[in-house]
């Protein structure tokens, strides 16, 4: 099963090259994983194509890492799932830590809307053009993005937040 | 053994009552509810004087207010529950659309 | 947060009702802002995240093996479930094969937990839609099965059952009498439910043409598991993706069209038979003996007998529960079907003993973004009935 | 003194009667809580309550200590009055419905103060309306809870409560109206005896529910029961139709917001009204007091079930009692069982005694068969929604039972042509 | 004084001060409750004078039926307190004492001894049920059967007032 994923996952990158030859910046195999990695201002129409034309018709994941001291730092991920071919992919974007933004992929899959929030919550990425960017599991009134790697594991507790970096929000 | 008179009496009083409601009440609600006082001061008048000659017809027409009075509330309500989504209010002043 | 509609007079008709975080019906702390004409609801907006105990973040601050015991807290009702999608995804992440022996051991425990998580479905299903005695009844058979998880692994529900490598402990001395007693027991007490729920009337009138998905919709919502195969999509990654051996068992995927209630109520019930068959196989298919783990040394500990006799493998004992194992830096994502729906964990590794990211695709938490869109126009009492068959639990909600 | 007493004798037994009923009504309902808990819990494959005294038949008496010492909470911004009042009126107008219920036909065998002393409070013409005009009341209880007490469940459950109870009232009203036209009377005494005149004297054949009398009417009221009775399930709120206190959906309802004895009031007044409605279908529907079974000689010894039945399960409970954990159950259960079985020998050696416990045996067994269903419902059936209810009620209750009371007001017509 | 004269005044004041409390209550359940009040103390009033059957129809019907109607309309309104508003002069002025000369001119018309009327209201009429119904079916047969059709214009009436606009 595992070849035939991934002979599957290669004909995607085939055909996203042939769609734009900017699409692709770099693809990444591992155990058997097909991670494409999109520059983040193409991430939108690469999502469009993918779900349209190559028929990934389900978001099955999306979230962030934070690699924190490296510039960008993040490195969002979007799992996508092929129901009708048995494909699996990873479309990953970087963004950089100073600004943020990307394009909400709530237009493509509806079902990014919380997942967005959540990573909006706790690594605070803003979503353009998210219906409802709001924070999801924090209370509305949290300060700070706990899941940075700036943010410590033990939380802020009592220590006055002047002195922490990361803490604009 | 009750006199007539009395029940008469309070009849009055209670119509007398509905009445000052009527004209002191804000409220379409209790202004109705005053409407359904003063039926109910007749009623007993006709209870009153049915026992007293002892013939039913009173009673019967106690019935027909009765029934009356059911009809008069469903429709009533209904004009009240209109007049509250319309007007926003209860209140008798407020609804003044005929007035000049 | 714009909860009420006002008309274009500015007159308010309508009366926002907060169901919850404390409501008998919500199963948990999930809080709904209703909006209501009536009893018709006109808007929902939930509110997650008051169980929020930051699990991911944890993760980060613990070694690879440590973390295990986290992914219990989870999902509560699934807690083998979750531990076998780190495991995988672990075990990806460093290439290790697992033995078939312990991949079946895996498969039956994570069956019998689909039963026990569906009967907790249809328990609390049940009862809020008033049926009192279905709930006790499910609940009597879920006691069973924890007792085998109690044999099995020592704890009812926390179990940390099935670790990286494999699973924690040789199977129990009985445990076939002990299973197959279950597995007898089982078909007839499912019948027993179906007799007082399938064709009664009442429960017919409350969930049939109740709570209807329509399937793009639940393929966009992102909606996975027993919802998207009431909807008539046969998506269960064990036959599409299949893990742990899957493939080698012989089970068909129930779908239904109608996609209301009552077809997910039936499909569960057909779920937990084909989950039945599926524990008898992999029953027949444990042998008595063989190992639970892989061998690899400096990431599985070493049997407790060799750690008394060589110093190599007490070196490695220390090591491990020391400073923990480091995989190579690089990503790992695996999807499994838990009885909600698909269960994903992702692990991000950079090389050092400690996972750089954990993150877990969590099914309820995508399956109840779905839920304004199932109720609005429907009625309040609808609502309880929705939300009861989504299945969520708060827990895998808020992580 | 005595000629004091007598000259108010009526009074004062009367009294003393709705103080003796209030204590029997009071106890039963308690214990009615128990039998509930612990049907429900057999239904369910449990125990039910099993700690407080031998089979946790103390279970009430803790049960009603705590709603005495509970914390008495009034929420903040109720409409005080109506909000103690709405209590107080269920419980009133609950108790007051007992009051008309005629229990057994015949006067105690001797005279207290020289009056004859029935065993009911009142027993007038009209007893069926005035029964229907305390029904008709018992929604303000509800509908006043609901609203005052300023939450949004209290409200959603008043109103439906309110709603539902009005019109499952017309329901409960036509469906009756057959057996009083078979009747011809409102009273309750004349309803039972008219259903005395069985077909061939079989006892139960006479019952309305059958209705296959002497003078050949032959037609059965099933379906005006099974409309009235459930109507009266809806109209005591009780499962399958307790959508006013729905816990998985309005959390308590109509009683969200209130708490110990306040609370305890609803809850006496709910299985108050379940009582009085089992009373009633067994007046109007099965016969009263009358026994089911032929007054011929041959079937005489149905005479001796009532004091019977007490022997072997007096012997039970000895039994039972016996291998019994505690030592408290071992000392107390076989003594019940004593006087039981003791009760039950002396009845059979007195049979005029035997003979006056006839009709009540046969009443309260009867109202025991209807709780008991009360509670076989509750244990079964899932809850319907609320608009599910209202077409029951309307579309289908409704229209039935006024057929059945044409078809009956036919009938009756037929028979008196004849 | 007789105990039926007792049960009398008991009955009638607690109506007066029903109907009492109906004028002075700001809160429109409040007043409702005060009329069922009036209406229960009628219908006990209607069982001393003998009249059974008009007593319970009284509680069926209006405590029942139409005072509930009324307490459900209040509760899905969600009416508050009254508010004082400064109304018609007229009222203000002259409201109160026309009112009462009203009450007094009907009272005295009614106290004023009649020959006519008999002095004592309680003859126990035989079979008065059955007297009524053999009236209502024979004699106001018609009225009685128009009556069903007012009910019947009543609820369509209802139907369409309470009914929302579809969009």
């Amino acid at each position: 099963m595992a070849e035939n994923v991934n002979q599957n996952a290669s004909a995607v990158v085939e055909h996203l090259r042939a769609w734009n030859s900017k699409a692709v910046e770099e693809v990444i195999e591992f155990h058997g994983e097909t991670t494409i990695v999109v520059h983040h201002t193409l991430l939108r129409s690469v999502a469009l194509e993918c779900r349209d034309a190559l028929q990934f018709n389900l978001l099955s994941d999306a979230t962030c890492v934070d690699r924190y001291p490296v510039e960008p730092r993040f490195e969002l991920q979007y799992h996508l799932t092929s129901i009708p071919n048995r494909t699996k992919i990873r479309l990953r974007t970087r963004v950089p830590g100073d600004q943020p933004n990307v394009d909400s992929l709530v237009p493509v899959w509806l079902g990014a809307g919380w997942l967005e929030r959540e990573i909006f919550d706790l690594m605070g990425i803003n979503f353009n053009d998210h219906p409802d960017l709001r924070r999801i599991l924090l209370p509305d009134d949290w300060k700070g993005h706990p899941l940075r790697k700036d943010y410590p594991v033990e939380g802020f507790r009592d220590i006055p937040a002047t002195y922490l970096p990361g803490l604009k929000k | 053994m009750v006199p007539t008179q009395y029940y008469l009496v309070l009849s009055a009083i209670l119509f007398g009552l509905g009445a000052v409601a009527f004209v002191f009440k804000r409220n379409i609600i209790t202004i109705f509810m005053s409407i359904e006082l003063m039926l109910n001061a007749v009623n007993l008048a006709f209870v009153a004087f049915s026992q007293a000659f002892g013939k039913v017809e009173g009673q019967v027409f106690v019935l027909f207010v009765i029934v009356v009075a059911a009809a008069e509330a469903a429709v009533g309500l209904g004009i009240i529950i209109l007049i509250q989504r319309n007007r926003q209010s209860l209140n008798i002043e407020k609804v003044n659309l005929l007035k000049l | 947060m714009t909860t009420s509609v006002e008309t274009a007079t500015g007159v308010k008709k309508t009366m926002v009702l907060n169901m919850g975080p404390q409501h008998p019906s919500t199963h948990g702390v999930l809080r709904i802002l209703l909006e209501l004409d009536g009893e018709t609801v006109l808007k929902a907006v939930p509110d997650v995240g008051y169980l929020h105990t930051g699990i991911e973040k944890s993760c980060e601050d613990k070694t690879y093996s440590q973390a295990t015991t986290l992914t219990d807290r989870m999902d509560y009702l699934n807690p083998l479930g979750n531990n076998l999608v780190y495991a995988l995804a672990v075990e990806k992440l460093l290439g290790l094969e697992v033995p078939k022996r312990a991949q079946y051991i895996r498969v039956m425990m994570v069956e019998l937990q689909r039963i026990s998580s569906h009967l907790v479905w249809l328990g609390t299903h049940a009862i809020d839609l008033g049926a009192m005695s279905v709930f006790l009844y499910c609940f009597r058979e879920r006691e069973e099965i924890l007792k085998l998880f109690e044999l099995f692994a020592g704890q009812r529900m926390m179990t940390s059952y099935i670790r990286i490598g494999g699973v924690a402990l040789e199977p129990p001395a009985g445990w076939r009498d002990r299973v197959g007693k279950f597995l007898g027991m089982m078909p007839s007490r499912i019948d027993e439910y179906e007799a007082l729920l399938t064709e009664n009337r009442i429960w017919m009138a409350r969930t049939k043409g109740v709570g209807v998905i329509k399937l793009e919709d639940a393929i966009a919502y992102s909606m996975t598991g027993p919802t998207l195969r009431a909807a008539g999509l046969a998506y269960d990654n064990r036959k599409v993706f299949p893990y742990s051996s899957y493939e080698e068992f012989d089970f068909s995927v129930p779908t239904r069209t109608d996609s209301d209630c009552f077809a997910r109520y039936m499909l569960r019930i057909a779920e937990m038979r084909e989950s039945l068959k599926i524990v008898k196989q992999a029953m027949e298919k444990i042998s008595d003996s063989g190992p639970i783990k892989s061998e690899a040394a400096g990431i599985i500990p070493p049997q407790r007998e060799k750690m008394k006799t060589e110093m190599e493998a007490l070196i490695y004992h220390f090591k491990i529960f020391t400073e923990g194992f480091s995989p190579a830096p690089g990503e790992a994502y695996v999807t499994i079907e838990s009885p909600r729906g698909e269960l994903g964990c992702f692990i991000a590794s950079d090389g050092s003993a400690k996972p750089l990211r954990c993150h877990f695709r969590s099914p309820s938490f995508i399956n109840l973004q779905a839920l304004p869109m199932i109720v609005e126009g429907q009625i309040i009492a609808d609502v309880v009935a929705c939300i009861g068959t989504i299945d969520i639990v708060l827990g895998d909600v808020d992580r | 003194m005595i000629a004091f007493l007598q000259q108010y004798a009526f009074w004062i037994i009367t009294i003393v009667k709705i103080a003796l009923l209030l204590f029997i009504v009071l106890t039963v309902n308690a214990y009615l809580t128990w039998f509930e808990r612990k049907a429900v819990a057999h239904i369910q494959s449990r125990w039910g309550p099993h700690r407080v005294g031998p089979h946790g038949l103390l279970q009430p008496a803790a049960d009603g200590l705590k709603f005495l010492f509970k914390e008495d909470v009034t929420p903040a911004g109720v409409d005080r009055f109506v909000y103690y009042l709405a209590p107080f009126l269920s419980l009133m107008l609950s108790l007051t419905a007992l009051a008309v219920i005629p229990f057994a036909p015949n006067p105690l065998p001797f005279k207290i103060l020289g009056e004859h002393v029935y065993l009911w409070i009142t027993n007038p013409d009209i007893g069926l309306l005035i029964l229907f005009a305390i029904t008709a009341l018992s929604v303000y209880g509800i509908a006043l809870a609901g609203w005052a007490s300023n939450s949004k469940y209290s409200l959603m459950g008043g109103l439906r409560s309110s709603a539902q109870m009005i019109s499952y009232e017309l329901a409960l009203t036509m469906s009756v109206v057959g057996v009083l036209l078979m009747a011809n009377t409102f009273s309750l005494q004349s309803i039972i005896e008219q259903q005395a005149n069985a077909k061939w004297g079989v006892g139960f054949l006479g019952w309305n529910i059958i209705a296959w009398t002497h003078q050949g009417l032959f037609f059965p009221q099933i379906i005006g029961f099974i409309c009235f009775f459930t109507s009266a399930i809806a109209e005591t709120n009780r499962a399958p139709f307790d959508l006013p206190e729905a816990e998985s959906e309005l959390v308590a309802g109509f009683h969200t917001e209130y708490s110990s004895f306040k609370f305890a009031m609803f809850f006496i007044a709910e299985y108050t009204a379940m009582i009085t409605v089992s009373c009633l279908a067994t007046i109007l529907f099965f016969g009263g007091w009358l026994s089911p079974f032929a007054s011929t000689p041959f079937w005489h010894f149905t005479y001796y079930i009532p004091s019977i039945t007490l022997i072997p399960f007096g012997l039970w409970v000895i039994y039972d009692g016996l291998k019994y954990e505690t030592i408290f159950g071992k000392l107390i259960l076989p003594a019940i069982g004593f006087a039981m079985f003791a009760i039950g020998g002396a009845l059979i050696a007195l049979p005029a005694v035997n003979d006056y416990i006839q009709p009540i045996f046969w009443f309260t067994a009867k109202i025991f068969v209807f709780l008991f269903f009360y509670v076989w419902a509750r244990g079964t059936l899932p809850r319907l929604r609320y608009d599910q209810l209202m077409n029951v009620g309307w579309k289908l209750l409704l229209p039935v039972s006024i057929a059945n009371v044409i078809v009956t007001a036919g009938v009756v017509i037929a028979r008196s042509y004849r | 004084m007789s105990p039926v004269l007792l049960i009398f005044f008991v009955l009638a004041g607690l109506a007066v001060l029903g109907a009492l409390s109906l004028v002075l209550q700001k809160h429109p359940i409040h007043s409702a409750l005060s009329l069922i009040v009036v209406m229960v103390c009628l219908a006990g009033l209607y069982l001393l004078m003998g009249a059974e059957f008009v007593a319970a129809v009284q509680i069926i019907v209006y405590g029942g039926a139409i005072m509930v109607l009324f307490i459900f309309v209040i509760m899905l309104l969600n009416a508050g307190a009254e508010e004082r508003t400064d109304f018609s002069k007229l009222a203000k002025i002259a409201g109160l004492p026309l009112a009462l000369a009203l009450t007094a001119s009907i009272a005295a018309a009614v106290v004023k001894p009649d020959p006519g009327v008999p002095a004592v209201t309680q003859v126990v009429i035989p079979n008065a049920t059955e007297k009524i119904s053999s009236m209502l079916f024979n004699e106001f047969v018609y009225p009685f059967e128009l009556t069903s059709f007012l009910i019947l214009v009543a609820i369509l009436g209802a139907l369409v007032l309470a009914q929302r606009e579809k969009k």
